[in-house]
């Protein structure tokens, strides 16, 4: 027993001090039979534990930052200035009761939170944490993680058809319209990072950002042109996959009430809210993967201080920092504006930018490339902003009985 | 086959007849993404991750997804009320089980199916797929890229809303 | 029964399930499932062939299911939309109904 | 050029964010229970009966004429008159309600009581925190709870309490006069005068 608790206790250790392969010396305690099932359980338990737990921090968060944002103090009742505020929200949604319409259908309105959150928790099973923290090192791990994010629509389908309300099936179809539509500049700007690295596998684009020897840089993919343009496609779009402000007309409440959980209560409406949350950090830390040099520091001097894990963290909060910013400041676009970016504006950009990543790897001058590509996309950038947006459609306003200039 | 593709065999037979069985045309396209999805373990299952990962992509991710709309638009959202079979069902479903009967009795008769190499020959990895994929059959892919594309243009053309008839000069 | 028969088993079921549904109902939506049943089960043939056959390392099987998957994409695609055009035009979804080639 | 406008916008966001650590003056909320916002002087929420003098009861200006009763639009007010007249605080004799009551639950603070009543009996309360842990008994107030002094009145309104302090006192000043110059003229005939002044 005592070797068990030393073992476990010495796992944690390696884990947390960023050694590699922690299970190693703890596994073999384990009877043979049940070897692989505990490798897999103790992968996965952390995953399970550590990303509810950051969703539960960044509810309050968002709430608080929201709140300062509007100059409002934002709620700060529960706990040490408001941080328990999760808790009593847990609470109250786990004690209410679960409403199910008479008209629904009963199995498939069961089903869709369980058919978001599942695929939402595997996403997460491929993305690297740390240098030693991939819990599942697949070969086409890009792939297993926009196949299973695509599974996601479904279910937000099956809740909006199976609650039979008007209300839900409009945001479920408006929700797989436009989840369907900016999958398409997603997966177009990560295939630019395919392209760069020649790889699928998360891990190996993480490796393949990391500085070489003597740099003092590390080598980012958002350092450059084709990546800084990737990145804030990727970010875009995957605002919209998320279904957040202000890409969330599904939900709309103003106008659809809540979208396609509408008839949903208690503890499944929190599955659903959990499921969002998460869906936004497993994007985050895709993008993290594949833009922002993954657990990489930005200098590499400073991996020697800082454990890996950190460095990702980090990243992921100021992402889903940036992403409360954004939500606190641009209000909701139309379903019209919502489409004509993603088909009109994100869609040729990202594939002008599969052509600057094909130049930036076929130039061999540092010099040149840098230059074709960022002219390249700034020429596209400012030529499709002009063409869709002209600067001369609006005027001043004027008004038909005020008299002018009058104030 | 281990237990774990028996299951998903069972499910998938049982999705697929729920799929063309089931009264409410929803509930059909739901059961058609389980056979999509139990297909799709069972190809990672016979290690090939590539096509299992694409067939969850674009099968369910894309699929699935336009023949919920199709229904959708085509009022199949609930149950049927006229008769879901045709008058001659008896008669189809006949063929196909005598056709299944035949299949299957046939497959198991047959004892000169090729075994499976013993000797744990390698599998192709992604990046043999990728590099086969961009040079000896890049025509094809070439091909197929048109083919989407004539898909896609040719599937907006005919669901567009057809332009109202011009009115004639008002009098 | 080898792991093999047990896929083809397998393959020549679901295909015979979808043949059924394109046989029996009248709905074209659900002929539509039913081809897409049998697409899948050719599929699954070629996967178990490649595997479970004396080549596993040759790629005819895997590129060929990718390419069918592909295939069978626009398939969906334009069927669904001739589906929805049809729909239009004469307030029907269901085969029996779509005569007018009858003349 | 497309863009600049949401990077004018999240700027201004993060000048608020920063801001509202900075500088308390921005922040536009209050702490409530802790913290007020001082009550507006024209704020209205509820009916309270206005009594001069020390003596809530003998003090109210209320005569139970009803007026208020038969105007409220809810139907909150109910009033029964007393049959015989009390002195008030002053040692006039006067017709007092024997029971006013007003449903919280009912009234919806339109104020309509406040302008029929001739006597400026009734006026409008600026408190507002009436929640009871009772739902029925606790929302019913009688006449004890209604009655709130001039002195309250002046406080909470003071402008417009001013303004009818002096009109009161006016009318007041004007009556005595009268009731002079009667005496005066009725100086003969006293015995009359008093009864029919009433």
């Amino acid at each position: 027993m005592m070797d068990w608790i030393r073992e476990f206790l010495g796992m944690l250790w390696k884990t947390v001090s960023d050694q590699p392969d922690p299970k190693a010396a703890f596994l073999p305690l384990i009877p043979e039979e049940w070897r692989s099932e505990t490798s897999v359980l103790l992968s996965i338990a952390p995953l399970m534990m550590i990303f509810p737990a950051l969703f539960a921090l960044t509810t309050v968060v968002e709430r608080k930052g929201l709140g300062r944002i509007q100059n409002r103090l934002g709620p700060n009742r529960v706990g040490p200035a408001g941080f328990l505020q999760f808790a009593a929200d847990g609470l109250k949604t786990l004690t209410k009761e679960d409403i199910v319409p008479r008209a629904a259908d009963q199995l498939v309105h069961f089903l869709a939170p369980l058919a978001l959150v599942v695929p939402v928790f595997l996403t997460f099973s491929v993305l690297p944490f740390g240098r030693h923290l991939v819990p599942l090192d697949l070969e086409s791990g890009l792939l297993f993680f926009f196949a299973i994010g695509a599974a996601t629509e479904l279910s937000v389908f099956m809740a909006g058809w199976a609650s039979r309300n008007k209300y839900s099936l409009l945001g479920a179809l408006r929700a797989v319209a436009q989840m369907v539509s900016y999958e398409i500049p997603l997966i177009l700007s990560a295939l630019t990072v395919v392209m760069a690295t020649g790889t699928l596998s998360l891990p190996q684009i993480v490796d393949a950002q990391a500085a070489g020897n003597g740099e003092w840089l590390a080598r980012w993919h958002v350092f450059t042109p084709w990546g800084f343009f990737g990145f804030a496609l990727f970010l875009v779009a995957a605002c919209a996959e998320a279904n957040r402000a202000p890409f969330d007309l599904p939900e709309g409440e103003s106008e659809i009430i809540a979208g396609y959980y509408l008839e949903y209560s208690g503890f499944k409406f929190a599955l659903f809210f959990l499921g969002e949350y998460l869906g936004l950090f497993a994007a985050c830390g895709l993008g993290i993967t594949l833009f922002l040099g993954g657990w990489h520091a930005p200098l590499p001097i400073l991996e020697r201080w800082i454990p890996s894990y950190a460095w990702f963290f980090a990243k992921l909060a100021a992402l889903i920092g940036l992403f409360i910013w954004v939500r606190g400041t641009l209000p909701r676009v139309r379903m019209d504006q919502l489409m004509n970016l993603a088909w009109k504006f994100m869609l040729p950009l990202a594939l002008v930018n599969l052509l600057a990543v094909a130049l930036w790897h076929f130039l061999p001058n540092p010099l040149a490339r840098w230059a074709a590509s960022s002219i390249l996309l700034a020429g596209a950038y400012v030529g499709l902003g002009r063409a869709l947006m002209p600067p001369s459609r609006i005027g001043k306003r004027v008004y038909r009985y005020a008299p002018q200039d009058s104030r | 086959m281990n237990g774990l593709t028996i299951i998903l065999s069972l499910l998938v037979i049982a999705s697929a007849l729920g799929a063309v069985a089931l009264r409410n045309l929803v509930h059909c396209a739901l059961c058609l993404m389980g056979v999509f999805l139990g297909l799709a373990a069972i190809y990672l299952c016979l290690d090939a991750q590539f096509v299992g990962l694409v067939q969850i992509l674009v099968y369910v991710g894309a699929v699935g997804i336009l023949l919920v709309f199709a229904i959708l638009l085509t009022r199949g959202g609930g149950a049927e009320l006229s008769p879901f079979f045709s008058p001659s069902w008896a008669i189809g479903a006949g063929a196909a089980a005598l056709l299944a009967l035949i299949m299957v009795a046939a497959i198991l008769k047959t004892d000169s199916l090729p075994a499976p190499d013993a000797g744990g020959a390698e599998l192709p990895t992604l990046a043999q797929i990728g590099k086969r994929l961009m040079q000896e059959d890049v025509i094809v892919l070439e091909a197929m890229g048109l083919l989407l594309t004539a898909a896609a243009v040719g599937a907006i053309v005919l669901a567009m809303p057809e332009p109202p008839p011009k009115k004639e000069e008002e009098a | 029964m080898t792991s093999l028969q047990g896929f083809l088993v397998l393959s020549a079921l679901l295909f015979c399930v979808g043949l059924g549904a394109v046989l029996t109902r009248r709905n074209v939506i659900l002929a539509l499932i039913g081809v897409e049943l049998m697409l899948n089960a050719a599929n699954l043939n070629f996967i178990a062939f490649a595997r479970l056959g004396p080549h596993p390392n040759a790629m005819e099987g895997w590129m060929f299911v990718v390419f069918s998957i592909a295939v069978a994409a626009a398939e969906a695609a334009v069927g669904l939309a001739l589906v929805i055009a049809i729909y239009r035009r004469l307030r029907t979804a269901h085969l029996d109904q779509m005569d007018s080639l009858k003349g | 050029m497309l863009g600049t406008g949401i990077i004018k916008g999240m700027v201004e966001t993060a000048r608020n964010f920063v801001g509202s650590y900075t500088d308390k003056e921005r922040l536009t909320t209050v702490e409530y229970p802790e913290e007020r916002i001082p009550a507006k002087e024209n704020a209205r929420q509820f009916p309270f009966l206005v009594f001069d003098g020390e003596d809530p009861q003998a003090g109210l200006r209320c005569v139970a004429c009803q007026i208020c009763e038969k105007e409220c639009p809810p139907q909150c007010i109910l009033i029964v008159k007393d049959t015989t007249k009390k002195p008030d605080y002053m040692g006039k004799m006067q017709f007092q309600p024997k029971v006013f009551d007003i449903d919280i639950s009912v009234c919806m603070s339109c104020q309509i009581c406040v302008e029929v009543c001739p006597f400026e009996a009734i006026k409008m309360d600026t408190e507002f925190e009436l929640s009871r842990g009772d739902r029925f008994g606790g929302l019913l107030v009688n006449k004890t709870g209604l009655a709130k002094s001039n002195a309250h009145y002046r406080r909470i309104h003071p402008a417009e309490a001013a303004e009818v302090d002096s009109r009161l006192a006016a009318e007041k000043a004007k009556a005595e006069a009268k009731a002079k110059a009667a005496a005066a003229a009725a100086a003969p005939a006293p015995a009359t005068a008093d009864v029919s002044k009433k």
